[in-house]
């Protein structure tokens, strides 16, 4: 027999054993411990051929379902009594399936809710809050959560990286000298007045948004929108054109 | 102005954290518990619009207003670093089994399971969703894990009563029927 | 979804800094300027009516949403009388950047929280929280702060590598993603 899964896409023995059962179409009401035994037997066999490191947790299992397979090869003295094993190894491994299935299948609802809540943003507290609280003055330290400290810690990288897109490199989607173009030229429309480059900078919060500006005010010269000029002090100066 | 006024620009002021129904009272100046109630749904209802990009979402008794699950694509666009915190499987189950048994000792959460969830236990910890504030007394006081407010947030949850029935296996239908393959 | 609604969504969820106009068009599909000014103008008028507790502002380039002043006072009354942290908020933050991040500067803190920390650092280190026995060997010579001992004991730590791991937030590696159970 071959198995095609390997053993780390199984979440533990019981996982494994739920995989078999629903391979080989047993029937976990009616559980034929046999034919699970043998096939989770194999399949441990043939990872531990495959060199893969196989979790204490599974051997323990393995090391159960061998003892119920040998019992059952040794001739049998007492046949009642080990009828009685057999039923008893048997319902306790069913138990311990259907409860696992549930949890494992009350697990798929909440993902579903956890993935729809990690889709919706937040924000943090008004900052004017905080001047609200009072703070303990008397300088006394109560024992405190060490997981509160990594709270903390989180919500400031979280903020961090939130509010500061542009300093975190490739974080914004970056301007095209199109869309430049089409700001600048709303922008400069109605302005009478030269106005000086870094005027139009103002909104600029990288330098490639500086560059794709320069660009666009180049694209708009040649396109006779703007006119621009340089004075003595090599400071840029940019008034509308004929064709604006 | 109107008390459905205050109501809203303080939850808006409490950002994440969100504001009680208590606290929501104990700022106004003169509550009636039904004319509070009455003004957090007219709120919902009014954010509930379709053209609305905001809600007002009541998740572990606390009020608060989030972005519309819509918003998610363009917010992601600007703020490359707001991805979303994935569970495992093996995290989800062990959130489960602590969720619908609750108080749990770790044993317990390993005989289900099946498999060692020291480590699982603490991430989940140190993730802010499960806590361990009280002791079972008995031999070796194990530690009694329970799911915290932030669980019931991230899972869109008032209280634990609204976690689903567990799904009951006991004969006739088709265990595998709603198996997910991944 | 309409552009409007998804503006507001983006305008709520960049909080109190806010979004430039060229924030805001770097995230829709396909922005006309004189379409994303017009939106903005309806969304500004829409929170200006006096039954919305929330006012749409646009101040330094910037279009924030926030709580209108008139609810101020009301805010106040839930939040000076909620139960005092032994810590703030804002003190646990900058222990924690110290913690994670010693020894570190304060420019290096305040580039993390984004605010100003000198008093902050000046009463934790009243409190015997954090000490600041070096100096980083640069222009300057500013002071290099480190957690003490004290710390260690009121956050019932033996040393600093007790710290619970830091969840990722870059993306590249989901927090449970690759679990593996041990």
């Amino acid at each position: 027999m071959e198995f095609n899964v390997s053993i780390e896409q199984f979440d533990g023995p019981l996982d494994l054993m739920l995989h078999l059962i629903k391979e080989n179409k047993l029937d976990l009401m009616d559980l034929n411990l046999d034919v699970l035994a043998e096939q989770y037997i194999d399949y441990i066999h043939q990872m531990q051929e495959m060199h893969l490191e196989i979790a204490s947790e599974y051997l323990t299992e393995l090391a159960g379902l061998i003892e119920y397979k040998s019992r059952k090869l040794l001739p049998r003295e007492k046949p009642e009594l080990e009828d009685e094993y057999e039923e008893d190894q048997r319902e306790k491994l069913v138990r311990r399936l259907l409860e696992y299935q549930q949890f494992k299948d009350a697990s798929q609802t909440l993902r579903t809710q956890f993935d729809r809540r990690q889709k919706q943003y937040t924000r943090p507290q008004a900052s004017m809050v905080e001047s609200w609280m009072q703070i303990k003055s008397d300088g006394t330290i109560e024992p405190q959560s060490v997981y509160e400290l990594l709270k903390a810690m989180d919500r400031v990288l979280k903020r961090h990286a939130i509010l500061q897109p542009y300093e975190t490199k490739v974080t914004i989607k970056e301007l095209s000298v199109e869309e430049r173009l089409e700001q600048v030229k709303a922008r400069m429309k109605n302005e009478t007045q030269a106005i000086l480059f870094e005027t139009l900078c103002e909104d600029c919060t990288s330098l490639h948004m500086i560059i794709v500006t320069f660009l666009a005010v180049l694209d708009l010269v040649h396109q006779n929108d703007l006119i621009c000029y340089m004075d003595e002090n090599e400071a840029i100066w940019i008034r509308k054109g004929a064709a604006l | 102005m109107k008390q459905k006024t205050i109501i809203e620009g303080l939850i808006f002021l409490a950002g994440e954290e969100g504001l009680t129904f208590e606290q929501i009272c104990s700022a106004l100046d003169h509550p009636v518990n039904d004319a509070v109630v009455e003004d957090l749904e007219t709120l919902k209802k009014q954010y509930d619009d379709p053209d609305s990009g905001i809600e007002l979402t009541e998740f572990s008794n606390r009020y608060k207003f989030i972005t519309k699950e819509a918003i998610y694509p363009y917010g992601q666009r600007i703020f490359e670093h707001a991805k979303p915190a994935s569970l495992s499987q093996a995290a989800l189950e062990t959130l489960a089994i602590v969720a619908y048994k609750q108080p749990i000792t770790r044993v317990e959460i390993e005989e289900i399971r099946g498999v060692n969830c020291e480590v699982m236990l603490k991430k989940l910890q140190a993730q802010g969703l499960i806590e361990a504030k009280d002791r079972l007394d008995t031999v070796g006081k194990p530690l009694l894990y329970t799911v915290t407010d932030e669980f019931l947030d991230a899972f869109e949850l008032n209280t634990l009563a609204e976690l689903p029935e567990l799904p009951q296996h006991d004969g006739e239908e088709d265990l595998f029927g709603n198996e997910e393959e991944e």
